[in-house]
């Protein structure tokens, strides 16, 4: 027979009000099991808590209901409370007699006996209770940070600086990612790559960060704090000892008309590469596309120029196997590319370019060594239209959110164009402008008043080419609509930040959610932010939605918190909240039946396949077992299984049966 | 193939050579047209303006007649006409709660089962045929212009790209031509306006035609019927407006595609035009 | 039949297989299930209009399983409850040999791919007559089909025909015979039938082959098999899905669409 | 037996969102009728059939079984697995002629607390009107253990 007791909290006037608290306590008393039932002003306080930890010790209680407030509330605080006075935690549950019933109903009997039966309910659940215990799980302390742009390289750092490894995963053949194509960053002008060529050198030479630069993630399995991360090293074609990184292999290149990824398509590379001068490693790479060698079968320059013999041809990828503890998401974004604008001709005008192309057009380091030459005839642009919001909250495009960045970019490149053409005329197309941030406002200001940038509020509807000129035709809405033709020497499209290339790929390597636009799903849009709904994998920068550099640097600095956070334990704790197959005796071993059904149903792919064995180790039968390490416990595997063999720990068959039956 | 077919008023008189055109054609490649009897007003431009149940019950009563007549398919030549059929068929399918009183309205029942097709949809469907009988390439340079409500509202129409269409294009490509790259596609021709405010009709078609030659086009080829109208019935008040005589034709892709197939330019009713369809040797100037 | 007889027989004179499944003459026109584990005994099975259960339902049972390999003539029904225990791991490639009849032809068959392969080309779902009962318990109002089922279920006894029939209740452990809790009364009552059968019927929404084989076993003639066509043919409709299909599990309640259309969802 | 039939709901709710809605309802001082009870599960994936076939032959004269909107779900899926089981589970129940009346399905999230006391407001008074579920209640009577 159960020994339980019954603990009813007036919350001040908050339930005593509209309850008759004194008459559910006397109520209580008849249940059967029920061996100890008061009321108390203030359960939650420090007497109210003691007075319930004295009668657990007095009455021999092994079961207890504090009807209260919610458990979402205070279930830790009296399942603690519990604890300490010698039951197991879990064998304390809260009946809701504030949120469900004395806020939401008017005084009556009706709500003193709604309020009896809500205990009546969590008794009979807590005679079906079992004693659980925390789930431990070792961690290893290692991280691995997918993406090696400022975000990914802002958390490698103060992970490693905090005393732990990480491993930082780069797809392309060095870090830096998009900030290193900048030519200067908004709102100070401080140019780009001399903040950050500091970090990636940094990062780089750090003793507990391993870099894998030309790298990605193929496959994840595991669970928080114990990862199993499979990376495909990708062949460089290079034996990355030997090389020294003296560049004669890229000078002797016969192959060098190769459009420039870095350079965004407005200049050309040679087959054998390194990114941009200041990369990160400063190792090359050869691009098996474009190589003569790998198109013809002959060439081979760069293998006979190498001084170090460096040069491997017959290099294959390397795959490799990592224990990590957390990772961190830090993939970025892309933009989307000009030949999605049909009403700006479909990206065959050479001088409608996108916001990046502008960047290395501005950048000292680009293609014109900073000096503004448009792409198609690289004359100086007399006139240059910038057009804000280009795809960005448009439905039409499939982008209704706002980039968020382009605001500001459009500000500075307007300016970056006038501090280069003195003469030269800009306009700009906006919709709104969101400069919200510090400085943000004063600059786009600047870019107004004394760099005298036309700023015209309406969208462009067409664009299209004549006598060498661009036609632009927009309007202006805060003229009444007239519409505005402006001839432009150069168009720069604002366009809209998309999640990056096969983002929604790696969400399902990893599990972690996705939104409909590909970015990856924070854990709580205000609370956790940096988090994912996958415990262990957390979020920096533009991967997560559209982000500047500051609040990317914030974010990874936040997400690195976290790791370090995860990391400061030897072991993890976990609610019990889990689902268990259950396991007989032999030659019944379980009721489940192996069919499997469950694994499809199981969000986290926490079903696992145990093969029971005789003696011989012949395999007898093939059963469900539940990884309690990637259980996060729904239970809809267990409202699949036919045969109840499985079963939720917490929120049991014989708990829900028994509280269906009293009412 | 046999396929239904709803002329519309304009087929019947300022745009017969459409009808003409479109017949002959269809004729010549076996297709079988089946002209929807008793067929009414489409609503056109006016309807909708009006009153929303009118400009729904208009079109349904031709989309119901076309089910009685057992029919799958019906194609609207005119582009108004098409985009009429098709709001109405769409907006019985997004408020079901309209259809009784729109059945009342018809005196028969709507099912909402027939598939509206425009012209070039049909072509397309017979690009190969069409291409194998050609006979006299049209070896020309060509503006296709598509107007706008053969592809706006995209929701409703849901054809082609509409800020860049290109099925007009293959076409004229598979009888021989050679369309050039021009801006204008979908711009305005002035539309309804032909008829009240020329001006803005000589203004805004004169935009097309002055750049269609420009751009070293030897004809202008439509697929509406008041495309045709404002490039061809107004020729006279755009050259007024723009001070020049431009000779560059307007015809609509049925009258392309009929000479391809050496089809007699009368029974294209070529000799309706008010621009007679002349080439120049090099382009459509005459000054 | 000639055909089939003969490759049993060699298959086992080869001593390939341990038995063969098949039909034999039983009381009357009854058709009974008949394992001949020799050669000799082939010549007992046959095969005609009269052979109508479901198969298998052995081949999953201990007895079966611990006789080694074993062939069964396996009609379409049969086929398609091999195939979807297949999906759910209860036989593995190689442990039959399927000897697909259909009509003359038979065709040697012995994995889940081969056996997906050969159901792909047959149209799936329900014959007329079934298709008409549907229709008629469908045209009822909710009122008649309440009094309806309850006419029927008052006569259900709980022998488990039903159950024991279908070759898709393999459990070891039926939910029905758990009792920590009792989910479902024991008692054949009102009560205890409308869950028993409603159980039954969820139980086999997904995995349900058609074959009829419940109502065919039901001593009282309750067509309980109507419950688990409708459930079965509401999923084909709703999701695209077949139980009986595919040699992949491609169970409809453990997969999901973003965009599963339903409308009474508040 | 003059009183006026008070109606007896059951409500099967997720932790997540229904839960916490519901909390929030309470939290704004949103008043609603007190028929309902609220059974507590961690995800609508968890929330077997057989628990409303219980919950009707306890006498429940109506039940509501809600959770996290399409998309929302604490577990990602959980509710997904759940609606194509509630779209079989009340196909089923139809055929078997159950008055789908008394079954409210819905979704009500961590901040639709004005939206909880509405749905149990309709549920309420909607059961009440259907009065006591009779039909069921017949065949209770002939087998309560």
């Amino acid at each position: 027979m159960s020994r339980i007791g019954v603990f009813t909290c007036h919350c001040g006037e908050n339930i005593g009000a509209t309850v008759d608290c004194v008459k559910v306590a006397e109520m209580c008393k008849d249940i059967p099991g029920v061996v100890h039932s008061v009321e108390y002003k203030y359960m939650c306080s420090d007497p109210g808590q003691r007075q319930m930890q004295e009668a657990i010790k007095e009455h021999q209680l092994d079961g207890v209901v504090v009807a209260a407030c919610s458990p979402r509330m205070h279930e830790p605080t009296f399942r603690r409370a519990a604890g300490d006075a010698g039951i197991n935690p879990y064998m304390c549950e809260m009946a809701n007699l504030r949120e469900h019933c004395s806020w939401v109903h008017e005084k009556g009997d009706a709500t003193t006996q709604k309020a009896a039966d809500l205990i009546r309910v969590l008794v009979e659940k807590v005679k079906h209770n079992e004693p659980l215990h925390p789930i431990k799980v070792p961690v290893t302390r290692t991280a691995m940070v997918i993406g090696g742009g400022v975000g990914g390289i802002q958390v490698a750092l103060d992970i490693a600086n905090g005393g732990h490894k990480v491993v930082l995963v780069e797809k392309s053949p060095s870090i830096g990612g998009h900030m290193s194509q900048l030519s200067e960053t908004f709102p100070t002008l401080d140019c780009s790559q001399c903040i950050l060529t500091p970090r990636m050198v940094e990062a780089a030479q750090h003793p507990n960060i391993t870099l894998m630069t030309y790298s990605e993630v193929e496959k994840v399995d595991g669970f928080i704090g114990n990862f199993k991360v499979t990376v495909r090293k990708k062949a460089r074609k290079l034996d990355e000892k030997l090389c020294t990184g003296c560049g004669l292999c890229i000078q002797k290149c016969p192959n060098k008309k190769i459009s420039d990824e870095f350079n965004e398509g407005l200049g050309t590379r040679t087959a054998i590469y390194v990114p941009f001068p200041q990369a990160v490693p400063n190792k090359p790479v050869i691009d098996l596309q474009n190589c003569t060698y790998y198109k013809t079968g002959k060439c081979k320059v760069c293998e006979k120029m190498c001084p170090t013999n460096a040069i491997r041809f017959d290099q294959e990828d390397e795959l490799v196997t990592l224990d990590i503890g957390a990772i961190v998401l830090a993939t970025g974004f892309k933009l989307m590319k000009t030949d999605a604008f049909p009403e700006y001709g479909y990206g065959k005008h050479k001088d409608i370019i996108d916001g990046m192309q502008f960047e290395r057009l501005a950048s000292a380091s680009g293609p014109t060594s900073g000096v503004m030459k448009r792409p198609s005839d690289g004359k100086e642009p007399e006139t240059v239209v910038f057009i804000a919001c280009s795809g960005s909250r448009d439905r039409a495009k499939g982008v209704p959110y706002c980039s968020k960045i382009c605001c500001m970019y459009t500000a500075k490149h307007a300016m970056l164009y006038k501090h280069k053409v003195h003469s030269g005329k800009a306009y700009v197309f906006y919709m709104d402008i969101r400069a919200a941030g510090k400085d943000y406002d004063e600059f786009v200001r600047r870019a107004i008043e004394e760099d005298e940038v036309k700023y015209i509020r309406g969208r462009v509807s067409k664009i299209y080419e004549e006598d060498g000129k661009l036609i632009v035709m927009g309007a202006d809405t805060l003229m009444g609509g007239e519409p505005v033709v402006i001839k432009a020497d150069m168009v720069v499209l604002a366009t809209a930040v998309q999640s990056n290339d096969r983002s929604e790929e790696l969400a399902q390597t990893l599990h972690v959610s996705y939104d409909s636009y590909g970015f990856f799903a924070e854990a709580h849009p205000k609370l956790r932010p940096v988090e994912t709904n996958t415990a262990g994998i957390f979020l920096a920068g533009a991967c997560q939605a559209p982000r500047d550099i500051p609040e990317t640097v914030a974010q990874a600095s936040g997400a690195a918190a976290k790791v370090v956070g995860l990391f400061s334990n030897d072991e993890l704790t976990r609610e019990p909240i889990v689902a268990v197959v259950n396991r007989q005796a032999a030659p019944v071993y379980s009721t489940c039946v192996g069919c499997f059904l469950c694994q499809g149903a199981c969000p986290y792919q926490a079903i696992e396949q145990e093969e029971i064995k005789a003696r011989s180790g012949e395999v007898i039968m093939t059963l469900a077992r539940i990884n309690p390490g990637l259980c996060q416990g729904c239970g809809t595997c267990v409202a699949t299984c036919r045969t109840k063999a499985i079963d939720l720990q917490g929120f049991s068959n014989e708990q829900i049966y028994a509280e269906l039956m009293t009412l | 193939m046999r396929i239904g077919y709803y002329p519309g008023c304009s087929l019947l008189g300022s745009s017969r050579e459409f009808d003409e055109s479109t017949r002959a054609v269809l004729k010549a490649l076996d297709v079988e047209l089946v002209e929807v009897a008793d067929w009414n007003c489409c609503g056109a431009s006016s309807a909708h303006i009006l009153n929303h149940e009118l400009s729904i019950a208009l079109p349904a009563r031709i989309l119901a007649l076309a089910e009685q007549a057992g029919l799958t398919e019906i194609l609207a030549p005119c582009a108004a006409c098409s985009n009429r059929l098709l709001s109405a068929q769409q907006e019985l399918e997004k408020h079901p709660e309209m259809l009784a009183g729109i059945e009342k309205a018809i005196e028969m029942p709507y099912k909402g089962t027939v598939k509206i097709v425009n012209i070039l949809e049909v072509l397309d469907r017979l690009k190969d045929l069409i291409a194998a009988k050609t006979v006299e390439p049209f070896a020309k340079k060509v503006a296709s212009y598509y107007g706008c409500l053969l592809v706006r509202p995209p929701r409703v129409v849901n054809f082609d790209r509409p800020e860049d269409p290109q099925s007009m294009d293959r076409m004229l490509r598979a009888v021989g031509a050679t369309p050039v790259e021009w801006p204008f596609k979908t711009e305005c021709c002035g539309a309804a306006f032909s008829v009240t405010r020329t001006d803005i009709v000589a203004k805004l078609s004169g935009k097309l035609v002055q750049d269609a030659v420009k751009r070293g086009a030897d004809a202008i080829v439509v697929a509406c019927p008041m495309c045709h109208s404002n490039l061809d019935l107004r020729r006279a008040e755009i050259n007024e407006y723009l001070q020049q005589e431009y000779a560059i034709p307007a015809m609509f892709i049925t009258q392309v595609v009929g000479l391809a197939l050496g089809l007699d330019p009368k029974a294209l009713g070529l000799h309706r035009h008010m621009v007679p369809v002349e080439f120049a040797e090099t382009a459509g100037v005459q000054s | 039949m000639e055909a089939v007889n003969q490759r049993a027989k060699e298959l086992l004179e080869k001593g390939e297989i341990k038995a063969v499944l098949g039909y034999a003459k039983g009381t009357g026109h009854v058709r009974r299930p008949h394992f001949a584990r020799k050669a000799g005994q082939v010549d007992q099975l046959v095969l005609d209009a009269a052979c109508l259960q479901n198969l298998a339902v052995y081949v999953t049972k201990h007895e079966v399983k611990k006789l080694g390999k074993v062939a069964v003539i396996a009609l379409p029904a049969t086929q398609r409850a091999i195939l979807q225990l297949m999906a759910e791991r209860q036989l593995r490639d190689g442990e039959l040999v399927i000897l697909a009849v259909d009509g003359e032809a038979v065709k040697e068959l012995d994995s889940a791919a081969a056996l997906e392969e050969h159901l792909a080309l047959k149209a799936q779902g329900l014959d007329a007559k079934d298709k008409a009962l549907l229709a008629e318990l469908d045209a009822m109002s909710r009122e008649q089909r309440w009094v309806y089922w309850q006419n029927e279920l008052s006569r259900c006894m709980k022998c488990y025909a039903c159950r024991n029939s279908c070759p898709m209740c393999y459990c070891g452990t039926c939910t029905m015979d758990c009792n920590r809790p009792q989910w479902v009364p024991v008692a054949s009552h009102g009560i205890g039938n409308l869950e028993y059968h409603a159980v039954r019927t969820m139980h086999l929404a997904g995995r349900c082959v058609e074959c009829g084989e419940c109502g065919r076993a039901c001593p009282v003639g309750i067509p309980v098999h109507l419950l688990t066509f409708a459930a079965e043919e509401s999923i084909h409709e709703q999701f695209g899905q077949r139980a009986g299909a595919k040699a992949k599990l491609d169970y409809a309640l453990s997969t999901f669409k973003t965009d599963d259309k339903e409308s009474f969802i508040r | 037996m003059d009183e006026k039939f008070e109606p007896k709901i059951t409500a099967f709710v997720c932790n997540w969102c229904t839960y916490a809605g519901a909390d929030l309802t309470g939290t704004s001082r949103i008043k609603y009728q007190s028929n309902v009870r609220v059974l507590r599960v961690p995800c609508t994936g968890r929330i077997d059939y057989m628990m409303v076939l219980k919950a009707l032959h306890k006498g429940a004269d109506g039940v509501i079984v809600s959770g996290c909107h399409p998309n929302d779900c604490h577990y990602t899926s959980g509710n997904y697995h759940a609606r194509r089981r509630w779209m079989v589970f009340k196909k089923m129940m139809e055929v078997m002629g159950v008055d789908m009346r008394r079954i409210t399905f819905s979704w009500v999230s961590a901040a639709e607390g004005a939206r909880w006391a509405q749905l149990v407001n309709e549920v309420t008074d909607q059961v009440r009107a259907l009065g006591p579920y009779a039909e069921f209640r017949q065949i209770i009577g002939a087998g309560i253990e």
